[in-house]
């Protein structure tokens, strides 16, 4: 039972030290960069010397604790250790010790950018969030971009320059690619291929295509494994040319989805959750009637202890009524007769967050979504479209959309046909949605070509030996690339390949150069929005292991080495913008994180049906291949948040599984765990079958990016690779598929074992209209009556100046889990592996329970982000023998690391068990590279202690200090805990319920405010708002 | 009759008598301390093997604790929901096995019970043993050990003191109270047997040892009366005491909200539950010992008969309890409750539920017949059983109650692992050690007070100091 | 004769027993002055330093306040340690050849920097910030004593918690007019309590004793 | 003779050895009426009657038990009030800083060990003991089955009635097994 099989901290060790062997062969530029790099280390000492200079002063305090506390015996302080503190020589400006800055930044992803606002102390980034003016981020973040930050500091990551698994050199390098160029200029470019994933830098673009231009016959390859080219495919197919598509999810109010999980990702996810969210948010107008105090918070005669009551005591005239009202008042908070929620019909083969969503989630094979597709059409009397019959509501669901003309949206995934995609097109033009809730542009793509289509030509030239120098820009193709292409050996034929990544992994083993990539925090680029908005990429480090960006490697290719990408972007800028004032322009874009105006203009065009496809839903039973909800393409793999990041979907961990319906699994006598066979195209792989409710019958989903051999210390050996079963002709889902028992069973670690609400009701439902005839549908339940105001011997405590809490609204969250990434990130929260997880000692302190409602073969899925409830009445601090949860003068539920010996009654009598413990040494104190990522603000735990949620407590003491030395009260959202933060659909919100005007105090006097297990009298100050749901009675009834 | 056939042989007077036939003072007094004074060669083989035995399984403790110190906790299979494992349950189980000595010595002397005489000192120690081992549990299943003495009140640099509220400070308080008043009850009645040894020794060193922990007793007529006194007194102290004790333990569950543990039964059902594992236990170390050193005649049939009895009696009282909590759950309405009971009868710890309504209801309803209680062999299997069954009784209160609560999305499950059967083990080794050096080291049993029944029992036996069979004592 | 004992091992037996009551007491007393003394506490303990810097001379002497150095006190959570700049920025001109600024020169020329023992090291779960208590009227002096007569640092006061919380407690006992905040000399008047009441109620000045206040 | 700490000489009293418990009763009382105070039985289990047959008849053991028990009780419940209350009050789940129910056990665990530990110190301390050393072992047979099987009565030299002849004769008449004098 190892702590940490995420970290094996001595073969990381040993690479630092390997990494920091002699530099004589380094150019001299490369020397400058490493003393730069050394500066920014530097910095680190300023603010927290001891970890950063010497890990053992840390590692050895926290061993002293044990030995000299015991001796000591009488007092918790011991000898301090000596410690150094070291100054800068030479203070740079901005910088204030103890103050953290932000930078704009942007992270790609799939070719599309999210504006970033990264979180800087000292040169060191610990935190990455949204963007608040990036049109694709609003603020909000996904937990990809969180958890980059974990990639950044990964110590697996390649940190020299290889030629043939030799360490060489950068300069070398660009000697060989010198060579190369010559080469190819002589040939006028013939042989000389790049690769690439999607590219949407612009700066990036330009210069491929200048080396293009100078050499005509040289060819620019894009592949992407879970990339979007079915829907310019689609577009193709509809429009005749490739576009992009927006939809305007903010002015629809019907939405039918053909299996696209638009909620949760592919571009803009972030904007369309929220506008999505906005669509279902029920406003109230309750008439605040606070109640006399004597009756409402009564307090003590002593009072608390005078510190508290000083809170307050010079805000005497803003001393206002409490605002959380008993629940006959709350009662009287009526929905205005003309609350109306958006509908969504989702049609998908695996439940996703989007289905979780749907009023209406039809399952059906993904390949029987273009059937519907075109049944739905033909209700629609598209011309050309002729029904199949198999989509009995497909009637009801036409009308529904005829009757919200130009205020509908049809959506295809990206995963489907193309011809789906184009079918979706014609439905909005039919449905007069064009222009309004789905605007087209111009692609935003470099190379927007068939990727699929590209890649197999690529393959093919190499295979033919017309190839003789490929430049590999990032992506893991041998590893990634369709299982027919078979790249690897295609890659052997290629006189000069090169490869820039991330990581050493299959690629970087197969060719001749491995050169390791910037990542992104540590890199100047560019790149584009999902609407074409350009954002600026600025480093927040220099590159820790001395990676290089595509800029340089094809900067030097075309014959400048040596130039910065700072100039090389710079430049780019400059010749784009040839105005006076370029450098104020430069300087706001930067500091921005958005290029003004920058965005694709609209086009307009005109969609025709597209020829009836011939195929038809397969017959025989299907394999659906998808990106991995956390590990995306494997790109994640050896991220160890995302590995540990319950996926949305079934809160499985650390594995990827084959995903089977429950009557499907019965058929086949299989049961979760078990290790099946999928026999494809005369390809097998072997992995562990997961019973998901929901799922489409005679089907399996696999998810990508597993099975990774040479990922990292993470990533390695987990899971099954579905990509050796992936073809180019079928990429997506296919018939045909064999399933076969082997026996033996695979563990899989799961957060969350029981499936259903067991009779319980954690998450409150009702339709819409149930709602209308009764507000308060919350407390018409079997448990949870609620409560008289006084159910207690003691007299309330009276919390004057500030009183903190939560709201989780149920019927905007969709379940992404951002918000558990986030945490994580903030504060300091450990990896603990796959078997820890599996025993039930993940350490996540916020989590999302998924709970399915109604049959199992299509259950209504519900999501409930769980943090800690703050209870006012706390249980677990009573049980406390050393008060070390207490009760704050604002009520937290503080929780006293330093304090606590780890009894851990707290968390047995925790109603909702979201106290965590250090069963063991979890945080890792040997990773020295990974110092840099902890937050300062929040001690790191060590073993023997329990940790638990407190509404960020560091933002809240921040922000009160701040606010002190302003003399004024904390301004209502100035406090934003990193889950509120993340949100995309804002649906948690924090404030002070004191402060009546406050959004969290509008929100508990809402109707649908109900806390969780009221009936233990526990009074949480986390409170949820009661989901609804806006079936359409026609199928209701039907 | 000789003092050497006395030692050598005991005949059982059976279930009516508590001593066996030709005693007298000096006899008495030379029978009991022969088990002491004996020279090591003489020492019954199965004393050496039993002390072998225990003394490995003791090792379980070293090591595991060692283990445990170095990695943590989560060497246990203690999670999230089921934070608390064995260590609780042994901590629970070895607290209610040290109840039977208190209460022997305490109660039944102000019941005047004279049969108490010959097992007093014996369940007293077993008691003191059995506490310890309790002690342990809860300073290793903290996650930092090291601070255990934060639960202590004392002025420390922060100001800050243990939380009186919680029922972990009570138990702190509780166990060592009862393991300090159980070790001064001991050690008060063992003073003028010391001095009884000090007199018999027949080394020297035996002499000064025992004659210093004596502290000069010489039997002063008003020492004795200031003693009876005292002795009286600690027992009218211990008795309440005992009752709190475990009373305080169930708090430690009753306190809290969870299901299966809030209610108000547990002080009392905990209480005959300890008295019932504590005969059992006394029966499980009497029954051996009393054949190793030939005390048929003073620990006799009427003895054991009697502790069964009792352990009947407790044993029908622990039912109950268990009748109340599933009567209580149905009562009460709560679903929570109701789950919970039927998730202990039916759910994935079933097997577990079952073999505790045996171990503890079923099979000792067999003491009704006396065929069962006075047959050595079958008794001793009782005691056993019941044993066990007090140990599974803890374990659904700890773990069944737990690893379903109230939120379905938190439900877990709880697998021990090889180390907390480790220290399971290490325990009962270190209880065994100690009971039997104890038996060899210290009179087992109290040489004045068997002097005082015999005083009682026969008035006038004359006698010149032993060469004469004494008559037979009247009844 | 028969006696075990010899009739001294009686007084013996008591002497022994007071020994005993007398021993517990008195490690007690041992351990509890370890604690609180120097040994442990470091209070009025000078350490090494790589330069010996007098806070006597250049605050006293050459009379430069405290925020010429620790240029974030009033800003951060961290006071601020002069990059070596700042003391070139004299020391170029004075002492510019000292054989003990030697240390100095080196880190200003190789850009290594000065690695000074810390003096005031809280725990690393202690989350002290500097600036708030210099906001709300809190000297310089009243933690780190009169630095200006220190020729070496050294920690005026344990810094354990129970010396913070009794300040946090009766906060009014030791604030002074914000104004005041960075004068060594610094006296507090007769009238401190009622002083002290009323900057307590200007400055919004709170006596928190929260955990969270400092851990975190 | 001089008299030394360490070397004392002189009588210490005299002693009969009875054999059965109810012949020490009865000498006892007799030489109680006869106007003996300064003697002491010894017995190797109490016998009923021995103390109060010699006079012996306050022991003060159950008031030094009331003394520690209110001690016990009082302390232990100040201490958690002055915690929560006073030293550093919490608001701890809700709960009222003297939230005195709660403070119940431990102040009756209190009590209970301050009783227990007073009734031991105090018998031992008003006993005398530890005292290894004393003069009635110098008798053989006392050191040797005083502790067994046999009962004696000691009249002590101090006391102003004795007199080395007369009050041998008179425990002669008492048919002890043996009466003898006892060194200092």
């Amino acid at each position: 039972m190892n702590d940490k099989p995420a970290l094996d901290l001595n073969k990381i060790r040993a690479r630092l030290e390997s990494a920091q062997g002699p530099l004589y062969w380094k150019s001299l530029e490369e020397l400058a960069q490493t003393e730069e790099f050394q500066a920014y280390v530097e910095d680190e000492f300023a603010d927290r010397s001891p970890d950063w200079l010497n890990p053992a002063n840390r590692r050895n305090f926290l061993k002293l604790m044990g030995a000299s506390l015991a001796f000591a015996g009488v007092t918790a302080c011991t000898k301090q250790p000596k410690e150094t503190i070291v100054p800068y020589v030479r203070q740079p400006e901005d910088f204030v010790p103890g103050v953290p800055l932000y930078y704009a930044t942007a992270m790609q992803m799939g070719g599309v950018g999210t504006g970033l606002l990264v979180t800087s102390h000292l040169g060191r980034p610990t935190k990455v969030d949204g963007n608040p003016d990036h049109p694709g981020s609003l603020g909000a973040s996904d937990y990809f971009q969180q958890a980059s930050i974990l990639t950044m500091y990964d110590p697996d990551r390649g940190q020299a320059v290889t030629y043939k698994g030799q360490i060489s050199s950068w300069i070398s390098f660009q000697a060989a690619l010198a060579v190369a160029r010559e080469r190819a200029i002589l040939k006028n470019g013939e042989g000389l291929r790049i690769l690439t994933e999607t590219v949407t830098s612009p700066t990036l673009t330009s210069q491929i295509q200048k080396i293009l231009k100078e050499m005509p016959s040289a060819k620019w390859h894009s592949y992407e494994p879970c990339g979007r080219h079915n829907a310019y495919q689609g577009a193709l197919l509809a429009f005749g040319r490739p576009v992009n598509t927006i939809y305007r999810f903010d002015q629809a109010d019907v939405i039918v989805s053909l299996d696209a999980d638009f909620l949760s990702c592919g571009p803009g996810n972030l904007l369309y959750a929220r506008q999505f969210a906005d669509k279902r948010r029920v406003q109230t107008n309750v008439t605040h009637t606070p109640q006399p105090k004597e009756d409402w918070q009564e307090g003590y005669q002593e009072g608390p202890i005078p510190a508290r009551s000083n809170q307050s005591a010079s805000y005497a005239d803003e001393n206002r009524g409490p605002v959380i009202l008993p629940p006959q008042v709350q009662a009287q908070g009526k929905p205005p007769a003309e609350t109306t929620l958006n509908r969504m019909y989702v049609f998908e083969a695996a439940p996703s967050p989007t289905g979780g969503m749907a009023d209406h989630r039809f399952i059906l094979r993904a390949s029987e979504v273009e059937a519907a597709a075109w049944d739905l059409a033909a209700a629609l009397g598209i011309s050309g479209a002729t029904s199949t019959g198999k989509l009995k509501q497909a009637a009801a669901i036409a009308r529904d959309l005829q009757a919200h003309k130009g205020a509908c949206v049809v959506i295809a995934g990206d995963h489907q046909p193309p011809a789906v995609h184009a079918l979706a097109h014609a439905m909005n033009a039919a449905l007069g949605n064009a222009g309004k809730t789905v605007t087209y542009t111009d692609p935003i793509e470099g190379n927007p070509v068939d990727q699929g289509e590209s890649l197999r030509q690529l393959v093919a030239d190499m295979n033919g030996g017309k190839v003789d120098t490929l430049l590999i820009l990032a992506g893991n193709p041998v590893y990634s690339a369709p299982v027919d292409l078979d790249f690897a050996a295609a890659l052997k034929k290629v006189a000069t390949s090169a490869y820039l990544g991330l990581f050493p992994d299959e690629t970087a083993a197969l060719v001749q150069w491995y050169v390791p990539e910037a990542h992104y925090l540590e890199s100047w680029s560019d790149v584009r929005g999902f609407d074409g908005t350009v954002s600026f990429v600025q480093p927040l480090i220099a590159p820790l292991y001395g990676g290089k960006t595509a800029h340089e490697v094809i900067s030097t290719l075309a014959g400048e080495p040596g130039k910065f990408p700072y100039d090389i972007v710079r430049d780019y800028w400059q010749s784009q913008n040839k105005t006076a004032n370029f450098e104020i322009f430069w300087q706001k874009a930067l500091h921005d994180g958005v290029v003004p105006n920058t965005a694709v203009p609209a086009v307009t065009v005109t969609a025709k049906t597209p020829p009836p496809s011939s195929a038809r839903a397969a017959q025989g039973f299907e394999i659906a291949f998808r990106p991995d909800p956390t590990i995306w393409d494997g790109s994640f793999a050896n991220n160890g948040w995302l590995q540990e990041l319950p996926k949305p979907h079934n809160k499985m961990t650390w594995d990827n599984a084959v995903w089977i319906s429950p009557s499907t699994a019965q058929q086949h006598g299989l049961n979760s765990e078990e290790m099946v066979e999928l026999k494809y195209q005369g390809r097998t792989v072997t992995g562990p079958v997961w019973i998901m409710p929901g799922h489409a019958n005679d089907a399996v989903t696999v998810h990508l990016g597993y099975g990774r051999t040479r990922a990292g210390q993470v990533g390695n050996e987990v899971g099954f690779s579905a990509y050796l079963l992936r073809t180019s002709a079928q990429p997506n889902h296919d018939s045909g598929l064999e399933i076969r028992r082997l026996g033996g069973r695979h563990p899989l670690a799961t957060t969350q074992h029981a499936q259903t609400m067991e009779g319980t009701d954690p998450v409150r439902v009702a339709t819409l209209d149930q709602y209308k005839k009764s507000p308060q549908f919350v407390e018409e339940t079997e448990q949870d009556k609620p409560l008289p105001p006084k159910l207690t011997l003691y007299p309330d405590y009276r919390y004057q100046g500030y009183k903190w809490g939560m709201t989780l609204d149920l019927n905007a969250c969709v379940g992404c889990s951002a918000c558990v990434a986030a945490c994580q990130a903030e504060n300091n929260i450990s990896v603990v592996g796959k078997e820890e997880v599996a025993r039930g000692r993940h350490m996540h302190w916020i989590r999302v329970d998924r709970y399915y409602k109604g049959n199992w073969d299509n259950p209504e899925l519900y999501y409930q982000p769980v943090p800690c409830m703050q209870c006012e009445n706390a249980p677990c601090e009573l049980v406390c023998p050393v008060a070390a949860t207490v009760h704050s003068g604002d009520g937290l539920n503080q929780m006293v690391y330093n304090r606590c010996v780890g009894t851990r009654y707290c968390s047995n009598n925790c109603p909702y068990k979201v106290r965590r413990f250090n069963f063991l040494l979890y945080s890792d104190w040997n990773t020295q590279s990974l110092y840099g990522l902890r937050n300062p603000n929040v001690s790191v735990r060590s073993r023997g202690v329990m940790e638990k949620c407190t509404y960020c407590v560091q933002r809240i003491n921040a922000a009160k200090i701040q606010s002190e030395k302003e003399n004024r009260r904390i301004a209502d959202g100035e406090i934003v805990p990193a889950c509120v933060q993340v949100c995309p659909t804002q649906a948690i919100v924090f404030g002070d319920i004191n402060d009546p005007k406050s959004r969290v105090a509008q929100l508990k006097a809402q109707a649908r405010n109900y806390s969780l297990l009221e009936d233990l009298s526990t009074r949480p100050r986390t409170t949820y708002l009661g989901r609804l749901r806006n079936p359409n009675p026609e199928i209701e009834k039907g | 009759m000789k003092i050497e056939e006395l030692e050598q042989k005991a005949i059982d007077p059976g279930p009516e008598k508590i001593i066996g036939p030709g005693f007298n003072y000096a006899t008495v007094t030379d029978k009991i301390a022969n088990t002491v004074l004996m020279p090591i060669e003489k020492t019954p083989r199965q004393w050496w093997v039993a002390l072998l035995i225990a003394f490995m399984a003791l090792q379980g403790l070293v090591v595991g604790a060692c283990w445990l110190l170095y990695k943590g906790v989560g060497v246990w299979g203690i999670v999230i929901p089921v934070a608390w494992g064995y260590a609780i349950v042994n901590f629970v189980w070895w607290i209610g096995i040290g109840h039977a000595g208190t209460l022997i010595s305490a109660i039944l002397l102000l019941l005047k019970q004279d049969w108490r005489t010959s097992i007093n000192r014996f369940a007293e120690a077993m008691t003191l043993f059995a506490v310890a081992q309790a002690g342990m549990f809860p300073i290793l299943h903290m996650g930092r050990p090291w601070l255990g003495y934060w639960l202590i009140p004392y002025p420390s640099s922060m100001w800050l003191w243990p939380q009186p509220r919680s029922p972990l400070i009570w138990d702190v308080f509780a166990v060592t109270t009862y393991l300090t008043v159980s070790f001064i009850f001991w050690f008060i009645g063992l003073i003028p047997d010391l001095a009884t040894m000090r007199d018999r020794a027949k080394q020297k060193w035996q002499a000064l040892t025992f004659g210093m922990l004596a502290m000069g007793w010489r039997g002063s007529a008003r020492h004795w009366s200031r003693y009876q006194m005292a002795y009286l007194l600690l027992a009218g102290l211990a008795t309440p005491l005992v009752l709190s004790v475990h009373t305080v333990v169930s708090f430690d569950f009753a306190i809290s909200l969870l299901p299966g543990w809030h209610t108000t039964i547990f002080p009392p059902y905990f209480v005959a539950g300890a008295i019932y594992s504590g005969f059992a236990m006394v029966l499980t170390l009497a029954i051996p010992a009393r054949k190793w050193f030939h005390l048929e005649d003073l620990i006799t049939m009427r003895h054991l008969d009697a502790c069964a009895k009792l352990m009947l009696g407790t044993g029908l009282l622990v039912a109950y309890g268990y009748m109340m909590e599933a009567f209580m759950s149905w009562y009460s309405g709560n679903p929570h409750e109701m789950f919970m009971y039927m998730n202990r009868a039916t759910g994935p710890y079933w097997p577990f539920f079952w073999s505790l309504i045996l171990c503890n209801i079923l099979i000792p309803q067999s003491l009704w017949s006396r065929r069962v209680r006075q047959n050595v062999p079958r008794l001793f299997f009782v005691a056993i059983v019941v044993n066990i069954g007090m140990w599974l009784e803890r374990f659904i209160i700890v773990i069944t109650s737990l690893h379903r609560d109230f939120l379905p999305s938190s439900w877990g499950m709880y697998y021990p692992t090889q180390w907390d059967w480790a220290v399971l083990t290490g325990t009962i080794g270190f209880f065994l050690v100690l009971m039997i050096l104890f038996v060899r080291v210290l009179p087992s049993i109290s040489i004045f007070e068997v002097r005082e029944v015999l005083h009682h029992l026969a008035p006038h036996v004359l006698d010149d100091g032993g060469t004469e069979p004494a008559p037979a004592h009247g009844d | 004769m028969a006696q075990l004992f010899h009739r001294s091992t009686n007084a013996l037996a008591n002497l022994s027993i007071g020994a005993t009551v007398l021993g517990a007491g008195l490690l007690i007393a041992f351990a509890y002055s370890m604690d609180r003394g120097s040994y442990i506490t470091d209070v009025r303990v000078v350490k090494e330093q790589p330069v010996p810097f007098s806070h006597k001379h250049h605050v006293s002497d050459d009379g430069i306040d405290c925020r010429y150095c620790h240029t974030t006190v009033e800003t951060s959570s961290f006071a601020g340690l002069p990059a070596t700049e700042i003391c070139m920025s004299c020391h170029s001109q004075i002492w510019a050849n000292a054989a003990i600024l030697e240390p100095v020169r080196e880190s200003f020329r190789s850009g290594e920097s000065l690695e000074w023992t810390r003096i005031h090291d809280l725990p690393d779960f202690v989350y002290f910030n500097h600036s708030i208590h210099i906001n709300k009227g809190v000297g310089c002096a009243t933690c780190h004593g009169r630095v200006d007569q220190m020729p070496l640092m050294y920690k005026e006061n344990t810094l354990y918690m129970n010396w913070c919380v009794n300040c946090h407690r009766n906060p009014e006992k030791y604030v002074r007019p914000r104004d005041q905040v960075f004068n060594m000399a610094y006296e507090p008047p007769a009238n401190q309590e009622e002083l002290g009441r009323k900057l307590v109620e200007e400055n919004h000045i709170q006596s928190l004793t929260d955990c969270y206040t400092c851990h975190r | 003779m001089s008299e030394t700490f360490w070397d004392r000489h002189g009588l210490h009293g005299i002693m009969a050895r009875f054999e059965q418990p109810e012949q020490l009763v009865d000498a006892a009382q007799h030489a109680y009426s006869a106007g003996y105070r300064k003697m002491d039985a010894y017995s190797p289990m109490p016998v009923e009657g021995l103390a109060e047959a010699i006079g012996f008849t306050r022991h003060w053991v159950s008031l030094v038990v009331l003394m520690g028990g209110l001690a016990g009780c009082i302390g232990g419940f100040g201490l958690l009030w002055w915690i929560t209350v006073i030293a550093y009050p919490h608001n701890v789940g809700g709960r009222p800083f003297d939230s005195w129910p709660m403070y119940i056990p431990i102040t009756f665990e209190c009590t209970v060990l301050l009783a227990a530990l007073s009734s031991v110190v105090g018998m031992l301390a008003m006993n005398g003991l530890p005292m290894p050393y004393h003069p009635v072992f110098n008798l053989r047979s006392f050191a040797e089955r005083g502790s067994v099987d046999r009962f004696f009565l000691c009249i002590e030299a101090d006391d102003p009635k004795f007199d080395r002849v007369q009050t041998r004769a008179f425990l002669e008449q008492f048919k002890p097994e043996e009466v003898a004098e006892v060194e200092k």
